[in-house]
């Protein structure tokens, strides 16, 4: 594995439903895929936080599932520490489902009602044959500030507040000292102040044991506390990738540009505009191959139903919109992911070669 | 009703639910006034008792629920014995309407829009069916939506959309008092700006005041004239936006803005509120923030604080804290005052 | 646990943490619960003095079953009206019906338990796989189960044993292959339910094994239900085995409570001597509202669900 | 995916499983040991005759012959010959279809109504007495074995009361009386109605339970979706929330009407036999102990396929009530 070879790399990734009802096959009808996950590059490296941002129905809690080894990719690869995980071996996939580990939205439905504190941290310890078990879930509920542990650790979910549930959660994710963590929107369910004292929690936790974090959520305002970088993803695809900071002040893709300006902003001295796009989000299904948010773009141009390309705009932002480049004339901005990747790891070349629109 | 009369005041009202252990005290002593063609922002975290309040004003409390005590006046006239008769006859839709929770399904799943639309306009007016028809089209425009779609089932809307057709239908008989109880809780960020782009242009026309219950303060910051602050059953602090933000005197005013995200200054710390807001069983004689306030004395769990003006300010602004004073320096000792929204964001097109 | 500490404290220490297994605190708190609803109770140990009824009632039972009854004179006792020596009578041939009665317990008690137990076995299997596999199979396993909804119950089961004989067992065997189908259905909508829920897949995600994450996690949540049609399982089973005994169509040779209603109808005596069909007809009915009754109780008040449309699909 | 569609493939998958019931029956009983012949021999007829009778029915034809012979004849309405009364089948089964038939739909009928009703109005004042206990006698005449129902009414009200007369579907006299007259003259007198009363009770008992414990429970559900509550606050009367609720409650129950219909006519074979009511179930016993498997068989048949046809008749009625099923198909 090469020094900077990045933790979790996903290539291409694709993962397409297709809702074939039995009905379907006896009329012979072919019904079109729904693409949730289309094409979606993104690395993740040693102790560095990655953000993906989109509305519902943009397909980030499948891309998360896919991560989490429980849909199969249709598509492109996603590779774990180098290695693809489309050939693992099982024992190599238990390795990973040690070393990824997962935190859940919704504090009341992560935690099984029968469980007592205690089973639920015992679990993931015994299915990977650790021992002292008592010391280890001593330890880990410290670390998420739920003291003292003896008071918690015989309780039932239904026993502990929102916040304190999201702890437990955060506590089964870390007592297998995973290498990297799946975070589902951990804060969307809580209220203000106990979101605050959960988002500080991560960020610590990050420093304190060198994790990688995938984060994904609907709410840009809170992930400049956790995210170093940002993927916005519309449909399926990933349309901005660039630094956290740099998104929130200066995004460049109309989508991103459009998410950001219809935050609420809590000043009321603040004259902010609302927003000009109309309609909501279609279903992934045949949208052809342009741009896939062109129908409610403000700057929609007609090249847009040309499929874009990843360009580097200012050297910080990734974008994937003809506004930033000549789609026609200037072939030499090639797919950014594309050069990357070819230039990055001589072996794929196949996967270099499938440049330009479908 | 002369112009300056208010349009609500509440006066002191206590809300209690039966339940096995007792009495539960969901709303205790609150009070304040809305103005006519005025937008009041209900702010609090879950269990502060804003949606107990959102359900009394339209006389839909659970079955389990009684005001123990105190006033409601709807222009004027006493409304907290009304009965559910009185309420059909005199005051819902025609007087005060409600935007129901952000969730998916307010409206019959089985029957079109339209049907629906004229059912309760047939109830409480002798509007034809092509009036009330040609009243809602008019309606889906103001809101948005195409004209045609009335016909539709509810089923065929999307999230934002079947939303703006409720603020329609809250809008149909021409309320004096609009009740929105979290209207986006449910909707994504673009779908929640699009609403609230057709609920300004109402405030607008400036003839429905609305309250507007949610526990995004942002949300009351941009669209509403005065705010108030609740924190399990009682109100902390209440006065217009702008009072509240450059001077907030109740600490969990002050903590609670300094716990809100704002996305322009990401590197800003988030105030850390400990704790959980208390269910209170039976009266309530103290202040419900006090195991949460770092100020808290002696004093705070002996009395429940009663809401007084605060002198500092020239313009209402009311605030139920012992220490308000002090809380309010020691806060701000080592921190600068809030920015004021003026600073241009640097970058900014 | 380091080696010195003593033997008996760490066996102790084993005993509390075996109590402290979930499945035992699950249990021990259902029982708890059911303590509370007074009526769940009474109907439970109504269910159990018939089980106990089932296993001494032929050694307590003060005549044996084909006795006939004689008075002091020697002569024939038929249609005796209850009296103190026989307390419910005779029947027209002359035994005692409260013999019969208490004998007649015995082959009721296995035929509902047997019943119940296959099947909650049967339907939870089918239904929990159903839920949990999804897929071809899941389709399979339900088109299976609605084509057997389809089956009616009673003239199937004349035909099957008219054809493969009138064994006692052979009938449980036989409506337990069908009386399935409730249960089956209501466990995969519940498992549906649940296998979507977020701890589920966090227990996947860790590489949790299925058989563990069914034992450990689809289990416990879905216990409830399944008591529930265990305990409706052994009144349908009751009911159906007591009508085909009925009809005759099961050997009628053990004196369970259905020949008894069979004896006393085909004498045409019915009307006559009504100690002779009112006890057993009785016997059977409370026992069945007795595994009904307990089966809602005990679902409410554990499970808390208001969920009556699955006991209707039990039958 | 039109709705036209939809019931059209609907249709076709109704027709399918008609001829898989056909199939499987015949199969079925072809499979039986012990046929009408064994018996024959059994009661001491010759061998000879039972050649004879094998040779006469074509029961020695390869086996896919006389299931073509048999799926012909069903197209074209005859169902066969009665092995035992020398009739063909559905001269004999015909009127106790009609006996059966006019006993389960009236009883089913009653119950639903009278369950719906106490379902609504236990649903709509949850916690009362009403709703707490009222299902619990509800429960108690549905657990109740059906053939111990109708002998406890017979004992108490037809032997002991004699109210009613203890079995039999009208008596002698009306049937001297109507004997030329036509089929359908004897169900009108009160005669019948007298007979009938007993066996109504005893299916409405059976199945009362049934649609208040689903109605109770789809109120419940009802009352928690947001539109009940919106009607409240749009100041709509009680009457007209009350309209809202109850249509919507009765979608489950609705589809499960059909479903206990087809199940009250299996478990109508002991009413049958207790009130000696010459229906379909008394046939099938009959026929059963006969091995007279022609007419088991055609019984077996018209049972399956009323099953089948409720099904597609709820699925219909659904589409029709409710607009999101039909769009989306499935």
């Amino acid at each position: 594995m090469t020094e900077n070879e990045p933790v979790l790399r996903l290539e291409k990734l694709q993962k397409y439903f297709q809702e074939e009802s039995f009905k379907d096959r006896l009329l012979g009808r072919e019904t079109e895929p729904v693409k949730a996950v289309d094409e979606v590059t993104i690395d993740l490296h040693e102790n560095e936080s990655i953000g993906v941002i989109g509305e519902s129905g943009c397909g980030k809690t499948t891309l998360l599932r896919t991560l989490m080894g429980l849909y199969e990719p249709t598509g492109g690869e996603m590779y774990y520490n180098g290695e693809p995980t489309s050939e693992f071996s099982r024992s190599e996939w238990q390795e990973y489902r040690r070393n990824v580990q997962i935190i859940f939205q919704d504090p009341f439905n992560s935690l099984d009602p029968k469980f007592t504190v205690r089973d639920t941290l015992k679990e993931p310890l015994q299915v990977h044959g650790l021992d002292n078990h008592d010391e280890r879930i001593h330890d880990v509920l410290e670390e998420v500030q739920l003291n003292p542990p003896e008071q918690y650790i015989d309780r039932f979910p239904k026993q502990l507040s929102g916040g304190e549930k999201q702890r437990v959660s955060v506590a089964r994710a870390l007592i297998l000292e995973p290498e990297v963590i799946l975070a589902d929107e951990p804060v969307s369910m809580l209220d203000v102040s106990t979101q605050a004292s959960i988002l500080t929690l991560l960020s610590d936790l990050m420093e304190e044991r060198g994790l990688s974090m995938f984060y994904i959520s609907h709410d840009l305002s809170t992930v400049s506390y956790i995210c170093d970088e940002i993927n916005v993803m519309y449909l399926g695809r990933v349309v901005e990738r660039s630094p956290t900071k740099k998104v929130l002040k200066d995004p460049k893709h109309p989508y991103s540009k459009a998410l950001i300006d219809a935050i609420p902003v809590p000043d009321p001295h603040y004259d902010r505009e609302r927003t000009k796009i109309e309609g909501a989000a279609l279903d992934p299904v045949d949208l052809g191959s342009g741009c896939r948010f062109r129908d409610r773009c403000p700057d929609r141009m007609d090249i847009c139903e040309k499929k874009p390309r990843f360009v580097d705009v200012d050297g910080e932002s990734i974008a994937s919109c003809h506004l930033y480049y000549d789609h026609e004339s200037d072939d030499t901005a090639a797919d950014i992911d594309e050069q990357r990747l070819a230039g990055g790891r001589g072996s794929s070349t196949e996967a270099a070669d499938q440049v330009g629109d479908d | 009703m002369s112009e300056s009369e208010p349009i609500l005041e509440l006066e002191d009202v206590t809300i209690q639910y039966r339940t096995e252990g007792g009495m539960l005290t969901a709303v205790s002593d609150a009070s304040f006034t809305i103005g006519q063609g005025e937008y009041f922002g209900l702010v609090g975290e879950s269990g502060c008792g804003k949606s107990t309040i959102a359900k009394t004003l339209i006389g839909a409390l659970d079955d389990n629920g009684i005001i123990e005590s105190g006033k409601i006046r709807y222009k004027g006239e006493e409304i907290q014995d009304y009965t559910e008769a009185d309420f059909n006859e005199e005051l819902r839709w025609k007087e005060i309407s409600m935007i129901p929770q952000g969730s998916m399904n307010n409206l019959d799943p089985i029957e079109k829009i339209s049907d629906q639309a004229i059912e309760i306009a047939q109830v409480h007016t002798d509007m034809t069916k092509s009036e009330a028809l040609e009243r809602f089209e008019e309606l889906f425009d103001v809101v948005g939506i195409q004209k045609s779609r009335i016909d539709d089932y509810p089923h065929q809307f999307s999230g934002g959309m079947e939303q703006r057709a409720i603020i329609a239908l809250a809008l149909f008989l021409n309320p004096s008092l609009i009740i929105a109880d979290e209207p986006t809780t449910a909707l994504d960020v673009i779908m929640q700006d699009q609403v609230f782009k057709y609920l300004d242009e109402i405030r607008e026309e400036g003839e429905a005041s609305m309250v507007l219950i949610t526990h995004d303060i942002s949300l009351v910051f941009e669209s509403c004239d005065d705010i108030a602050i609740m924190h399990s059953g009682q109100v902390a602090e209440t006065g217009e936006i702008e009072t509240i933000y450059d001077n907030p005197r109740h600490p969990y005013s002050f903590m609670l803005q300094g716990a809100f995200p704002d996305h322009r200054y990401p590197d800003r710390d988030l105030e850390i509120i400990e704790g959980h807001p208390p269910e209170n069983m039976g009266e309530v004689n103290r202040c419900t923030f006090v195991d949460r306030c770092p100020y808290a004395v002696e004093e705070c769990s002996e009395a429940a604080p009663e809401l007084e003006q605060h002198e500092g300010s020239d313009v209402e602004h009311r605030v139920a804290c012992f220490r308000s004073e002090d809380a309010h320096e020691e806060h701000y000792q080592n921190k600068e005052m809030p920015e004021s929204g003026t600073a241009e964001v640097e970058g900014d097109d | 646990m380091s080696s010195q500490t003593p033997l008996p404290s760490r066996i102790l220490q084993g005993v509390s943490n075996v109590g402290n297994h979930y499945a035992i605190r699950n249990f021990r708190s259902g029982l708890g619960k059911m303590v509370e609803s007074k009526a769940t109770m009474a109907y439970g140990l109504f269910i159990v003095f018939v089980l106990i009824l089932g296993l001494i009632g032929p050694t307590v039972a003060p005549h044996d079953a084909n006795d006939r009854m004689r008075s002091e004179s020697g002569e024939l006792l038929r249609g005796e009206p209850p009296s103190l020596d026989h307390p419910l009578g005779t029947t027209e041939t002359g035994y005692d019906v409260f013999s019969r009665l208490l004998i007649g317990a015995q082959p009721t008690a296995i035929a509902g338990m047997l019943g119940g137990v296959l099947i909650i076995t049967i339907g939870a299997t089918i239904g929990i796989t159903a839920g949990y596999v999804g897929g071809r199979t899941e389709n399979i396993l339900m088109r299976f189960t609605d084509l057997v909804y389809g089956v009616p119950l009673i003239p199937t089961a004349i035909v099957l044993i008219a054809f493969f004989g009138v064994g006692f067992l052979q009938s449980i065997l036989v409506i337990a292959m069908v009386l399935w189908r409730g249960s089956a259905r209501v466990l995969r909508s519940q498992v549906l339910q649940i296998k979507e829920r977020e701890f589920i897949l966090a227990a996947k995600a860790t590489g949790t094994s299925t058989p563990r994450i069914i034992l450990k996690h689809i289990f416990p949540n879905v216990a409830t239900m399944a008591i529930m049609f265990f305990a409706i399982g052994i009144g349908y089973t009751i009911i159906i085995q007591a009508g085909l005994s009925f009809l005759g169509v099961v050997n009628p040779f053990t004196p369970s409570w259905g020949v008894m209603m069979r004896n006393a109808y085909t004498s045409g005596q019915v009307g006559n001597y009504w100690w002779w069909s009112i006890p057993p007809g009785l016997m059977i009915a409370l026992t069945v509202v007795a595994t009904f009754m307990f089966g809602r109780g005990y679902e409410r008040v554990s499970g808390g669900g208001d969920d009556e449309e699955a006991m209707a699909q039990a039958g | 995916m039109s709705r036209v569609r939809y019931y059209a493939f609907r249709t076709v998958q109704t027709v399918f499983m008609l001829w898989l019931a056909l199939t499987l029956l015949f199969f079925m009983f072809r499979a039986m040991p012990g046929s009408y012949v064994d018996q024959m021999l059994f009661a001491g007829a010759s061998p000879e005759t039972a050649q004879a009778f094998r040779e006469e029915w074509g029961l020695n034809d390869p086996l896919y012959v006389q299931y073509w012979r048999y799926l012909v004849n069903i197209l074209q309405g005859n169902a066969g010959e009665s092995l035992e009364f020398r009739q063909p089948v559905w001269d004999y089964v015909e009127r106790k279809i009609f006996n059966t038939f006019i006993l389960v739909a009236p009883g089913i009928t009653f119950a639903y109504i009278l369950g719906s009703a106490y379902g609504l109005v236990a649903g709509m004042n949850r916690g009362s007495i009403l709703e707490k206990y009222g299902i619990v006698p509800l429960i108690f005449a549905g657990a109740f074995p059906t053939f111990v129902t109708s002998i406890f009414l017979i004992v108490i009200f037809a032997s002991g009361l004699g109210w009613f007369p203890t079995g039999g579907i009208y008596s002698v006299e009306t049937r001297r009386l109507f004997a030329e007259a036509a089929w359908y003259q004897p169900y009108l007198t009160v005669d019948f109605l007298h007979h009938a009363v007993l066996p109504f009770m005893a299916v409405t008992f059976r199945y009362l339970f049934l649609p208040s414990l689903i109605m109770r429970t789809s109120v419940f559900e009802v009352k928690d979706q947001g539109f009940t509550f919106y009607n409240r606050i749009t100041g709509l009367p009680l009457l007209k929330r009350f309209r809202h609720i109850a249509k919507h409650a009765s979608l489950p129950v609705i589809t499960l009407y059909p479903v206990s219909m087809t199940r009250a006519i299996g478990g109508l074979v002991l009413i049958e036999i207790v009130f000696n009511w010459p229906g379909i179930g008394q046939a099938l016993v009959n026929g059963i102990s006969a091995r007279d498997y022609p007419v088991v068989q055609f019984v077996f048949f018209l049972i399956a396929a009323f099953i089948i046809l409720s099904n597609y008749l709820v699925d219909i009625i659904y589409g029709l009530i409710d607009p999101r099923i039909s769009v989306e198909g499935e």
